[in-house]
């Protein structure tokens, strides 16, 4: 099955790269543009066929590797069975 | 205000007494707040300032010592050197990678807002023992961080210090130093001396980061949690860079009237200590202060540690002019406040007087205190025979060679740009770094040193050793010392053992700075390292800046000629006790440290500066951790070219000579032995001729050689190869 | 000759660069914003290494978007002497001066170190100054410069004789672990078809001084004002 | 009304920082890991009020600016009204 992680940063946690996103667009000619955070997208193959088991091990994916979890959320959907 | 919430405010029952006092009622939350980290052991310095007091700050080429943000020393014609360093341990343990990276930021935030453009950093990081769970972790998250953010901001990170050691398990160091250079014309200091004029805020938003974790219980922050108040901050090195620029820029209009960084306590401590020094009041409308997140409170205004923020006060009437360039780099700037006759910070925010305090009483009447203290009994020295030999010299250079302590540190390194700025002459990997004055022929060198486990077994000497490690750095490449800055990493000083490991380093670092006339021009303490009860090694670590005159004349380590004849300067004791062959080996810490001897430090340095001037020598390197062999190894493996070490007919065992750390020594390789043999033994300085370069392999009498490869291989494996490890 | 260095928000080797080109040329080139809307008349434009908009979102995306980005496009497609050195090679290939991208180095790590560089081809006003297949010792110093295009455009590359540098070892050879971030085919320098545009990641501009240790950047600077001036 | 930007690589680019998850992962001991991808996921507050203007607003942003179409795809969701 396929997971679709999104780590995204905590509130109130400064995001860089949105701000110069955001002042881009802006430069860019873009209007109405508010706020821009800029977080991380991984899709992860997984051979697992249990859904259970692979949840649990996405969930300590994300804890240890995938997410830095003092300053980052995490989110993922698992697709396939 | 209850007891609890005075005491999560860190501040004691008499210290609160004495707020009331001050203020002739109860403080509001703001007040409160505002107190809390003005008298905190980080800005007030209250359990060390009566010790760093007694450090030499003063000599011909000192500008400016401690209490500005950063010390200066002149280099001649008409420029200076500013540098200091500071730690960011807490918040590179909490999050490597952007604790380091905001402590790389914040250190040169302190050295530009001098007026300096920011041209080396360095860094000396502690890490805990390499088998330890979180080492790895730590290592390559504080590593990518002070590269992620001097890389970026284009400054080159030179040089450092790397050790590993249980005793950094639970609390490790990363203290980052800049050197910068101004004019000496050009300088700007933090008094804002005047009364209406413009105090303008340029840089990032205000947002709600590193606000105490202690303040929560107010009731104003009783909506969602955490996730609100992350106490981690985060770097944004574009930004910084774009900061440089503009302030370069305004600093070269004649508009300013004093400036200053917002570090620790962002905008509160700022305004306190720019209207203390310029003996003003300060009136601030938060509401013109540019906000990052919706509905902040005035507490969190004032006490917020957003980086990459500035506060600068103007000549009246040049708003426009400063704005415009502000604009131009993208950043913010607005006027939020007035500098007053009254002496009073008042802090307005949605038309409420949040805050009203005497600045005075507030920089001031910060506590101070002589806290008791103990020195340990100073351990016994231990004979060079009464520690055991090993079975082969060689072998036993491999080990230390490829050891955590002594391999080398290119892992790190070339993660930095080093290079960035085209004025690098001197890269790491060798003694002191050095960097060209740019556009001229003369040259900055700076190092980073302490050997902790010396200040351990006995502080007064350690201290001593640090300053004097500092020194003999500086003086291998060539330079003439000019001063020190440091960074006073130790334990809870409440305890007495811990505040006279304090006390200790101090008085070993006065002793040295003086004999080598080698002032403190600006430093930082950070204390309550330990976790547990368990306390770190005492570690003032010592960084050291100096003059290169001529960049013709220079040395660095490596042996590049064939034939040559190595010597050795500098008394040789067969020092083991504390040695790394001792640690390392043997596996154990023992007996006092190595002496040192500061006249014949002194004497000696002076000799090897001399000779590298006069060209006497082809390369020089002092010895420290690992004695003489590893020196010599060194030495070879940077120029490639090898070395025959001679039979030792001496007093002492082999392996005492081949390993001891006996300081005040340097190793030079040159063709001319007889004439610096008779200028040494003129100058009453021990000197004996220890082998000769050439080959490629390093060999000592009576074992098999070992081939330099084999010891690159060693030396530049073991990081790699433990980072990549699980 | 005149030559133009353009300078965006967090480029940081606008002067190391200008000190090269002053100390070949003669005279300071023109620094010129990224706000301008023209580059002035200019025999070489150059764009300078560092972290333009911090390297933000992509290394070069932002800067590529600056007023200045326009006209060195309409220059460099009439022929104007085109010089991107680390971001600027970013900028090169955002802009589609060249084809390809820069992604992050195959460790992951920003490396900082002198590297060999084959010179594939000398007949350009960049690289008159070397010998074809000389090997020269150059620094890098970046975390995106693992060099990508897919297999028809590298074959294409090749076919049309466009790649500039290739990393190697000190004799030249391009096999073993050599490739310090995981360019395809070893790829450290591209031109365009013309050769008029050169994106490089390594820098020139660092060993352009014997005081730095290096000299082996010096002929690069030396071509372009022979050929230019 | 926000949208929700995932842009991922496309097919046959290469993916060193997915690369290094996978034998991250693997080291950690996760296994039963195939291929991993890392992309990029954005947040952008906009203005608008109409759907279909803000998604070709949107559509020209990661044109221009957010996606390097030679090597990415990209795909959004816009939530809010
Ligand atoms: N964290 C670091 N950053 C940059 N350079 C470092 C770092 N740690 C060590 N180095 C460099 O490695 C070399 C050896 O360091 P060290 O053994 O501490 O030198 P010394 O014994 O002369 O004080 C020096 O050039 C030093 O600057
Ligand atoms: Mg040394």
């Amino acid at each position: 099955m396929k997971a679709r992680i999104k780590i995204t940063l905590k509130n109130g946690v400064l995001d860089p790269q949105g701000k110069a996103i955001a002042n881009a667009l802006g430069a860019l000619g873009f209007d109405g543009v508010g706020d821009v955070r800029q977080g991380k997208y991984i899709e992860v193959e997984l051979h697992d066929t249990d859904r259970a088991s692979a949840e649990q091990k996405l969930e300590r994916m994300c804890e240890q590797l995938l997410a830095n979890t003092v300053i980052e959320n995490y989110s993922y959907e698992l697709e396939g069975i | 205000m209850t007891p609890e919430l005075v005491s999560e405010h860190g501040l004691s029952a008499e210290e609160y007494e004495q707020v009331l006092s001050i203020l002739g009622r109860e403080p509001s939350i703001t007040e409160l707040g505002i107190f809390s980290v003005m008298w905190s052991e980080h800005c007030s310095y209250k359990s060390s300032k009566v010790w760093l007091k007694t450090l030499p700050t003063t000599g011909p080429q000192v500008i400016c010592g401690p209490g500005e943000n950063a010390g200066i020393v002149d280099i001649g014609d008409g420029q200076c050197a500013i540098f200091k360093m500071e730690s960011h341990n807490h918040p590179s343990f909490i999050e490597p990678y952007q604790g380091a990276a905001t402590g790389v930021g914040g250190i040169m935030r302190d050295v530009f807002t001098m007026g300096a453009r920011p041209v080396a950093n360095l860094n000396a990081l502690r890490f805990g023992a390499p088998d330890h769970p979180k080492t790895r972790h730590l290592v390559s998250g504080v590593v990518a961080g002070i590269g992620g953010y001097g890389n970026c901001v284009g400054v080159p990170t030179v040089g450092g210090e790397v050790n590993f050691d249980p005793g950094y398990n639970g609390n490790i160091l990363v203290n980052a130093m800049c050197v910068g250079l101004a004019d000496t014309d050009r300088i700007f200091y933090s008094a804002a001396r005047g009364v209406g004029l413009p105090v303008v805020y340029v840089g990032s938003k205000t947002g709600r980061d590193g606000i105490h974790g202690a303040t929560m219980a107010s009731a104003e922050f009783d909506d969602d949690s955490d996730e609100k108040r992350p106490t981690v901050q985060v770097g944004d090195p574009f930004t910084e860079k774009l900061l440089i620029e503009a302030c370069l820029e305004l600093m070269a209009r004649d508009i300013i009237i004093a400036i200053q960084d917002m570090g620790a306590a962002g905008l509160t401590s700022s305004s306190v200590e720019m209207a203390d020094k310029g003996g003003v009041g300060f009136d601030l409308d938060l509401n013109k202060v540019p906000c990052r997140e919706e509905g902040m409170s005035a507490y969190e205004m004032m006490l917020s540690e957003s980086q990459e923020r500035m506060l600068i006060v103007l000549k009246p009437g040049s708003e426009d002019k400063a704005r415009a360039i502000f604009q131009k780099w993208e950043l913010d700037f607005a006027v939020v406040g007035v500098t007053t006759d009254t002496g009073r910070l008042i802090v307005t925010h949605n038309g409420h007087i949040e805050a009203d305090m005497p600045v005075k009483a507030l920089a001031d009447s910060a506590p101070e205190y002589k806290r008791p203290w103990t020195l340990p009994e100073p351990p016994a020295v231990i004979l060079p025979r009464d520690v055991a030999a090993p079975d082969s010299l060689t072998g036993t250079l491999e080990t230390l060679m490829g050891s955590p302590h002594l391999c080398s540190r290119r892992w790190v390194w070339e993660q930095y740009d080093h290079m960035v700025m085209g004025d690098t002459l001197r890269r790491p990997g060798g003694d002191a770094a050095v960097v060209r004055v740019h556009g001229t022929t003369k040259g900055l060198a700076a190092t980073c040193d302490v050997t902790p486990r010396y200040c351990a077994a006995d502080p007064v000497e350690g201290g001593r050793q640090a300053v004097a490690e500092a020194w003999r750095n500086l003086t291998a490449t060539g330079a003439d010392p000019l001063a020190i800055t440091d960074c006073m990493n130790f334990g809870n000083p409440e305890r007495p053992e811990i505040m006279g490991q304090f006390v200790g380093c101090i008085e070993g670092m006065r002793e040295a700075a003086e004999a080598l006339q080698f002032p403190v021009v600006s430093g930082n303490v950070s204390l309550y390292n330990e976790t547990k009860g368990a306390a770190i090694p005492p570690t003032p670590a010592i960084g050291g800046v100096g003059l290169i005159p001529d960049i013709a004349h220079m040395a660095d380590i490596s042996l590049k000629i064939e034939g040559e004849t190595l010597l050795l300067l500098g008394a040789e004791r067969g020092h083991l006790g504390q040695s790394l062959y001792m640690d390392v080996i043997l596996e154990k810490r023992e007996g006092a440290p190595p002496p040192v001897d500061l006249a014949a430090e002194r004497k000696t340095g002076d000799l090897v500066r001399e000779l590298i001037r006069d060209g006497s020598v082809s390369a020089v390197h002092d010895v420290s951790d690992g004695g003489l062999l590893v020196a010599v190894s060194e030495m070879a493996l940077a120029g490639g070219v090898g070395a025959a070490m001679g039979e030792y007919d001496g007093p002492q065992p082999v392996h005492a000579m081949a390993f001891g750390e006996d300081q005040g020594r340097y190793i030079v390789a040159s063709s001319r032995s007889g004439e610096i043999i008779a200028r040494a033994k003129a100058s009453g300085i021990p000197v004996r001729i220890i082998g000769e370069t050439g080959g490629d392999t390093i060999s000592v009498p009576g074992e098999e050689p070992v081939p330099l490869e084999k010891l690159r291989s060693l030396h530049e494996g073991w990081l790699p190869h433990y980072m990549t490890s699980r | 000759m005149k030559a133009s260095v353009i300078v965006f928000p967090g480029s940081n080797c606008d002067r190391d660069v200008a000190v090269s080109l002053e100390a070949a040329m003669g005279k300071k080139p023109a620094m010129v914003w990224h706000g301008e809307a023209d580059v002035p008349a200019s025999d070489l434009i150059v764009l300078p290494g560092g972290f333009s908009y911090g390297d933000y979102l992509r290394s070069g995306a932002m800067a590529a978007h600056s007023p200045i980005m326009r006209d060195v496009v309409a220059k460099a497609r009439k022929g104007t002497p085109v010089l991107g050195i680390c971001n600027g090679f970013h900028l090169l290939t955002e802009t589609g001066l060249l084809p390809g991208v820069l992604m992050r180095n195959a460790s992951l790590k920003f490396i900082c170190k002198d590297v060999w560089l084959k010179v594939v081809r000398n007949d350009t006003d960049f690289a008159r100054g070397y010998a074809p297949g000389e090997v020269i010792r150059i620094p890098i110093a970046h975390h995106d410069g693992n060099y990508f295009a897919d297999e028809d455009t590298l074959d294409r590359l090749e076919g049309e004789n466009r790649v500039a540098f290739r990393y190697c070892d000190a004799s030249g050879a391009l096999n073993g672990d050599i490739n310090p971030n995981g360019s395809q085919r070893n790829i450290a320098g591209l031109y365009n078809e013309t050769g008029t545009v050169l994106g490089l990641m390594p820098h020139p501009e660092r060993l352009a001084d014997p005081a730095l240790g290096g000299t082996d950047g010096r002929p690069m600077f030396d071509s372009l004002v022979r050929a230019l001036h």
